[in-house]
């Protein structure tokens, strides 16, 4: 769920190359709208390798790749306008709302029951990603577990995973396992420095902070036996303005401390104000912006988002960050950073509950690939083929391999899976913590206000209370405007 | 046409008989104008006063004029309107001072003046996307330039979108950065045209330098200058990438100009209707502007005659 | 204040516009510089006002070498062809920016503008700018910009060209008064030779860079030292009619052969017997001095004529020989035909020689 | 020493010293991007930015070939065409707006119709528009036509967006000419089309010139609509530079540095051949000869 829009201008747009040729019996042209990057270039590079349709005939795959920055605009656009230019979509998981209600996604339910196959792969996949990525209206995993079975019954379920994304955290292995540091560390917190998956596996909010404040490090000043050339900084998270690029990691401070954001699956009771400004969110929110004090300077401009702690990471400027699993492999690609064979991965940091153990509930990024409502039967049936050859396992495992994730629970339970990339062991953990934001179609309006005020409180110019306060009013009247809240 | 006329003799000459000539060689003008720009403003027109929202199916209802007053009422883009007035007028009295000393640089011939003009005029050839992108790059407090080279001054780390008025200030310098060659290139024409004999008199009378600007150099720009005004202030008014890209409206909506705005309402929240007003609302306004712009225009034609 | 050029020269690359001139104007003095156009004149002007810088050679301002200084520190006033008014002012503030370097009071200097504007009756039009004035106007403005100054030295572009006619007239005697009373060199660039022969103390003739003569305008007239000279001064153009010396009669006597035969034996300057038989001059006499003789004489060649032009008050006779054209004078009372026979005849003393080098043969 | 004394409004090399130094500072961020295309991220991230590097010619590799990801196998992307794509559309509707707006021009210089300043006034207008408020419904008439994806969309779309700058530069060429040459040719028994041909055009070839180079600089680096309205065949480099902005890895900066470089080759040459008349176009004709 983090498409990244840098706010190219665009509009409705009408890609053409749908061609109107009548479709033959047997061979099926199928158009795909994807965000481009490599999960989905491995799909169609893999895909035409290896894609047998079982009707006989030749199908191909035709995938318009849409840079990033561009893709919610492209895709908008494209069917706002009745182009019906696509018949699958890889879409993010909020959009649901908009472009359910919008008429553009199909409804695959009667699908999935009437076809076993589904049906199998269905009860396969993780539940918090069937939540995030199918249900609309949305139910929540609790929701989804508490009816028992799989469809459960009353739930429309329009997605599957194409790519599932959680947010883990990167650390230079060469300084957090380094002796000196490790005492110095103990010395000074009497706890010792996160080195092993294990460390990580115990460390909380807390021990997030100590290591911030430790690793400030001036340049000239000493950091593992080495002068340092340049200023060092422990740890970072995202705090940028764009997109959800704030909001992701808000969250999960909110709900681990107890908050919560306003609860869509309860609708129409949910009410925002006072929930989403609650004092557990308050404090929630204080807590996260506390930790902005040892992060690089950048934080101070409201623009940190999940590409530049990847690059500060990636020019060994930080020590620790925690960012998306998607944005791993650059971080081991020798030309584009410098500490390609030093990094290691653990999961994201969380609260640490009564009982000692660590709550590490997130927000669910990645995207889920949907079916258009304008296709005829043979187009649907053929597209559903397509998501049983995607999520079949070998094609998931030879996805993994190649930078991709898999949503399936047996594919992640495979040995095999946390050896595929040295993060896949953390994301495996993280996903089981995995939550989502509103997905009804005024998601873009409340993400959008959300953000400014987020931006507000970590440019210092208003506190966390006035900032969610101010959430709480806008989206308590909006809500109620579009009969949400009654 | 012409040769057409020779050869049809009757009818090309009854096409391009004196009288029907003026409107037979604005056509094609005007039915490229009508079909690619017309057509659109009134059918955004009509829009803005329906409720109509891009992304539902529900039917549009006719709303009056209450989108305008919606808009109007909104004190979101009243601030909006103040914060592109400052950086539109901070960026353009940039533009002018940098473009009018440019100008005087390049009013004198030199060796290899050819060369060293290309220079300033690459700017404006790059596309808004990549000067904002590279310009963010140079503000970023860690990679970029700017701290670097005040690392020497500033104790840590100089964040120069740090606050709102850095970051109005980082918006302002890009632009005025890819458009002040513009302005040089207007002032510069000024320049050229004043009579040589002119300076040799002033020499002869000995006038001092500030005597001799105001009194010939000045007079042949001052209506270029505002030409210049007007001209940058209306496409400023339209500025929407490099805002986006190096501040996105931040921190905070310190920096949102009411194009961002209007990008906003129209393609994330697709407040169709909503955004048709306010865009029309900011059509009005640069028109009231086209209309100095043209007096200026005549007001320089009469002057110099 | 005197000006003094020792052996100015100026070259733009190859090309030699200012030769080796030498001059001085004394104080008080109207030296006129005269010639056809591209002679360089005014680009010696412009040497003189700073506008150029010699290439070789110098410019002495009261005795004070000033190559190296720019305009404004030569203290010049300086009139240009085109006037070279500062179209944003009114005539009053044209006339007043000159003054503002001199550090004067706005009171002097209100005094200075409204006694120029006196004798150079601009009262009327003081307020107006430059686009609304009349050619005349804005020469008497040009005019007034520079004496209303207290400057090392006059100097005058062309400035009467762009006059019609009876405007010129009128302004000639407004200027040559004007300057009467200014003690200071001025120098004033013509290609009129009516103008310089009228406003000028003295007249230097230039041709093609260099100073063929620098005379008195009686001198540049009736002696002019060379070819050039004699046929650029004076209007109608001097007769230069080539001939070869066929035989010398002692004194200044000696008898001419002429294209076509003719012969004639005329009375030149003594310095004629310095020339060998055979040699081949020009003869050169000025058309009023040309006369008509009754019947065929020894002086004179006889010829038809070719045409009559009536000028009011003279006529002016072409004649032809079948070889060479001759012009004449005459009375506008004689009455005389075309196609009628003519005896010239060159009385004495009036006919120039000038030798194959186009200079004059004369005892100075 | 005095000071060697200088004509007026020419000047010499130490001249030449200063203003390079000036032009090379204002240059100095196009200097950057263009040493950021031959540097490797890292390279192009370094605090101390680095002046001396061994250069790469990945990124300008990178910007015609990408590495599949299961073959690792480079495949064509097809910038090639995006290039020819920029060139062709932003050429044909410059010179269709340059052609369309100087007979436009001619009219309304030499037959001025009843209101003419109104209807210049409209065409002005439809270039101060902000182009947010034109999108949709353009969008949803190249729907209808047909056009979208096609080059005669886009082209006839930048030829609208140039047709007001070309008429008014034209226009005001065309009133700077007098009109007793062309009268004097009617004389001799020109046709109009020879007097319009043969001796207007001719005298105002600097102005088209810089109406040609002023509307090429507008044209060339148009994003909004190329994003919107062109398909995978006609899509120029603008939309194809969006891909730097961000996918696997924040802004590419080598990469987008690569395709602006090799972008500013063909329109710094164009205008560098017509320096001058940019100069005298730029003011729309109200500087008197």
């Amino acid at each position: 769920m983090r498409t990244f829009i840098s706010g190219l201008l665009g509009a409705t747009t009408l890609a053409a190359g749908l061609t109107g040729a009548p479709i033959l019996a047997q061979d099926i042209t199928i158009t795909m709208a994807a965000p481009d990057w490599p999960p989905t270039r491995f799909m169609k590079e893999y895909f035409d390798q290896t894609y047998k349709s079982p009707n006989g005939g030749t199908t191909t795959l035709d995938m318009d790749f849409i840079p990033w920055p561009s893709f919610y605009e492209r895709v908008a656009a494209s069917l706002t306008s009745g182009e019906q230019k696509y018949q699958m979509i890889v879409t993010d998981s909020q959009w649901l709302g908009a472009f359910v209600e919008g008429g553009y996604y199909l409804d695959l339910t009667d699908k999935i029951n009437s076809d076993p196959e589904l049906k199998a792969i269905t009860q396969d996949l993780h539940p918090a990603l069937v939540s995030a990525y199918s249900t609309y209206p949305h139910r929540t995993r609790a929701q989804l577990e508490a009816a028992g079975e799989v469809p459960a019954p009353g739930v429309n379920y329009y997605g599957f995973p194409q790519f599932p994304d959680t947010y883990v955290t990167y650390y230079r292995e060469d300084i957090f396992c380094h002796e000196g540091e490790m005492a110095d560390f103990k010395a000074k917190y009497g706890t010792n420095l996160p080195c092993s998956y294990e460390d990580w596996q115990d460390t909380d909010w807390a021990k997030w902070g100590q290591v911030g404040e430790f690793f400030q490090r001036k340049k000239g000043e000493m950091l593992a036996g080495e002068k340092l050339a340049d200023d060092f900084y422990g740890i970072a998270f995202q705090a940028g303005k764009g997109y959800d690029f704030s909001t992701m990691q808000v969250n999960a401070f909110v709900w681990q401390n107890g908050g919560d954001i306003w609860d869509e699956s309860k609708a129409p009771k949910a009410q925002a104000e006072g929930v989403v400004n609650s004092k557990a969110a308050v404090d929630a929110f204080d807590q996260y912006l506390s930790y902005l004090q040892y992060m690089p300077p950048v934080a101070q401009t409201g623009q940190m988002d999940i590409f530049v702690i990847q690059d500060l990471y990636m020019q060994g400027k930080v020590g620790a960050i925690i960012d998306w699993v998607g944005l791993g492999e650059p971080v081991l690609d020798p030309k584009s950073s410098t500490v390609h064979d030093k990094s290691a991965f653990g999961p994201a940091p969380g609260t640490r509950k009564g009982d000692g153990s660590i709550d590490r509930t997130g927000n669910i990024g990645g995207q889920p690939f949907v079916l258009t409502t304008w296709n005829s039967d043979a187009v649907v049936d053929e597209a559903l083929n397509v998501v049983k050859w995607w999520l079949s396992p070998e094609t998931q495992l030879e996805a993994t391999k190649n930078g991709g994730q898999s949503g399936r629970m047996s594919v992640m339970a495979d040995p095999s899976y946390n050896g595929l990339r040295p993060w896949n062991r953390a994301h495996v953990e993280m996903i089981d913590w995995q939550k989502d934001v509103w997905h009804i179609p005024e998601f873009f309006e409340m993400l959008t206000q959300q953000q400014e005020e987020f931006d507000k409180a970590i440019t210092g110019q208003i506190t966390a209370q006035e900032a969610l306060d101010s959430v709480a009013e806008f989206q308590q009247e909006l809500l109620e405007d579009g009969g949400y809240i009654d | 046409m012409a040769e057409i006329n020779r050869r049809t003799g009757g009818f090309g000459a009854w096409l391009l008989d004196p009288k029907r000539r003026g409107a037979l060689l604005v056509t094609p003008a005007i039915v490229i104008l009508f079909v690619m720009n017309i057509f659109p403003l009134l059918w955004s027109f009509g829009l803005s006063f329906f409720n109509y929202k891009a992304s539902s199916l529900k039917v549009p209802t006719f709303r009056g004029l209450s989108n305008y007053e919606r808009v109007l009422t909104d004190e979101k883009v009243w601030e909006r309107f103040q914060t592109t007035a400052i950086i539109v007028g901070s960026s353009v009295i940039l533009q002018l001072i940098i473009g009018f000393l440019l100008a005087l640089m390049f009013a004198k011939a030199f060796p290899m003046r050819r060369i060293v003009l290309m220079l300033v005029l690459t700017p404006m050839m790059l596309s808004f996307v990549s000067v904002g992108v590279f310009f963010k790059l140079f503000y970023e407090p860690t990679f970029g330039i700017v701290s670097y080279l005040l690392s020497a001054f500033t104790e840590d780390r100089f964040v120069v979108l740090g606050s709102p008025a850095g970051a109005i200030a980082g918006i302002v310098i890009a632009d005025a950065w890819m458009w002040s060659p513009f302005v040089m290139l207007l002032v510069l024409a000024g320049l050229v045209s004043v009579p040589k004999y002119l300076y040799e008199a002033a020499e002869i009378d000995r006038a001092s330098s500030l005597r001799r600007f105001w009194t010939i150099t000045f007079p042949y720009i001052k209506s270029l200058l505002l030409l210049a005004v007007l001209f940058r202030t209306i496409e400023t008014f339209k500025l929407f990438d490099i805002v986006y890209i190096i501040t996105e409206g931040g921190p905070g909506s310190s920096t949102e100009t009411i194009a961002v705005y209007l990008y906003r309402t129209a393609f994330q929240f697709f407040k169709t209707s909503q955004s048709s007003a306010l865009a029309y609302i900011v059509l009005f306004i640069v028109v009231v502007m086209t209309n100095l712009y043209l007096y200026a225009v005549n007001r320089r034609a009469e002057e110099v005659g | 204040m005197t000006i003094e050029l020792k052996n100015l020269t100026k070259r733009f690359g190859d090309l030699t516009a200012v030769d080796t001139v030498n001059f001085d104007v004394g104080d008080g003095e109207v030296l006129c510089l005269l010639g056809p156009s591209g002679c360089g004149k005014t680009t010696t002007l412009r040497m003189i006002a700073g506008l150029e810088y010699a290439t070789e050679g110098d410019v002495f301002l009261n005795s004070k070498r000033v190559n190296e200084l720019a305009p404004r520190d030569r203290n010049v006033a300086m009139s240009f062809q085109f006037y070279a008014l500062y179209p944003s002012l009114t005539v009053a503030e044209n006339l007043a920016f000159p003054l503002y370097a001199e550090g004067l009071s706005s009171s002097e200097i209100e005094a200075r503008v409204q006694k120029i504007s006196d004798t150079l009756q601009l009262g009327g039009i003081l307020k107006r700018t430059p686009g609304q004035l009349a050619e005349g106007e804005k020469q008497r403005v040009a005019v007034g910009r520079s004496i209303i100054r207290d400057p090392t030295c006059f100097l005058f572009d062309e400035p009467l060209s762009r006059l019609d006619v009876q405007l010129r007239e009128e302004m000639r005697g407004e200027i040559k008064e004007v300057l009467q009373d200014l003690s200071r060199p001025t120098v004033i660039v013509t290609h009129d030779q009516l103008e310089a022969l009228t406003m000028a103390d003295r007249i230097a003739v230039m041709r093609d860079g260099r100073v063929e003569q620098v005379d008195t305008p009686h001198n540049v007239f009736q002696k002019p030292t060379n070819l050039f000279v004699a046929g650029f001064i004076g209007t109608p153009q001097m007769n230069l009619v080539p001939a070869t010396l066929s035989e010398l009669k002692g004194a200044g006597k000696a008898e001419f052969a002429v294209k076509g035969g003719q012969s004639m034996t005329i009375e030149v300057d003594p310095r004629i017997q310095e020339l060998s038989v055979g040699t081949n001059v020009t003869l050169g006499v000025r058309p009023r001095n040309l006369e008509i003789s009754q019947e065929k004489s020894q002086d004179g060649l006889s010829t038809t004529i070719d045409m009559v032009e009536p000028m009011g008050a003279e006529t002016l006779i072409h004649l032809n020989d079948g070889h060479q054209d001759l012009r004449l004078v005459t009375d506008w009372r004689v009455s005389l035909s075309e196609g009628q026979q003519v005896n010239t005849s060159f009385p004495p003393g009036v006919t120039h020689v000038f030798t194959d080098d186009e200079k004059v043969l004369r005892t100075s | 020493m005095t000071k060697r004394y200088r004509e007026i409004g020419k000047a010499g090399w130490s001249y030449t010293l200063i203003t390079s130094l000036v032009g090379l500072i204002y240059f100095s961020p196009v200097l950057w991007i263009i040493l950021t295309s031959f540097k490797t991220r890292t390279d192009a991230l370094a605090v101390p930015p680095k002046l001396f590097f061994t250069p790469t010619l990945d990124n300008f590799a990178s910007v015609f070939y990408r590495s599949s990801i299961t073959t690792g196998t480079s495949q064509a992307t097809d910038m090639a065409l995006y290039f020819f794509n920029s060139i062709f559309i932003a050429g044909t509707s410059v010179g269709l707006a340059l052609i369309v707006g100087t007979l436009a021009a001619y009219a309304f210089s030499r037959y001025p119709l009843r209101g003419n300043d109104t209807y210049l006034f409209i065409i002005l207008t439809t270039r101060m528009m902000p182009p947010i408020v034109v999108i949709i419904p353009i969008f949803l008439m190249f729907r209808l036509s047909g056009l979208a994806g096609s080059y005669w969309g886009i082209i006839l779309l930048y030829t609208a967006f140039n047709i007001p700058f070309s008429v008014w530069l034209v226009k005001s060429f065309f009133d700077e000419l007098n009109p007793e040459i062309e009268d004097a040719a009617r004389m001799d028994g020109a046709s109009e089309g020879r007097v319009f041909f043969r001796f207007c055009i001719p005298q105002i070839l600097a102005g088209l010139s810089a109406t040609f180079v002023f509307g090429l600089i507008l044209t060339w680096n148009e994003f909004l609509f190329a994003l919107l309205l062109t398909g995978v065949e006609t899509r120029t480099v603008p939309v194809a530079m969006a891909r730097t902005l961000g996918g696997e890895v924040g802004v590419d900066y080598g990469l987008l540095a690569a395709i602006v470089t090799l972008f500013l080759l063909p329109i710094f040459f164009v205008t560098f051949l017509l320096q001058n008349q940019l100069l005298r176009g730029v003011t729309f004709g109200t500087v008197k000869k």
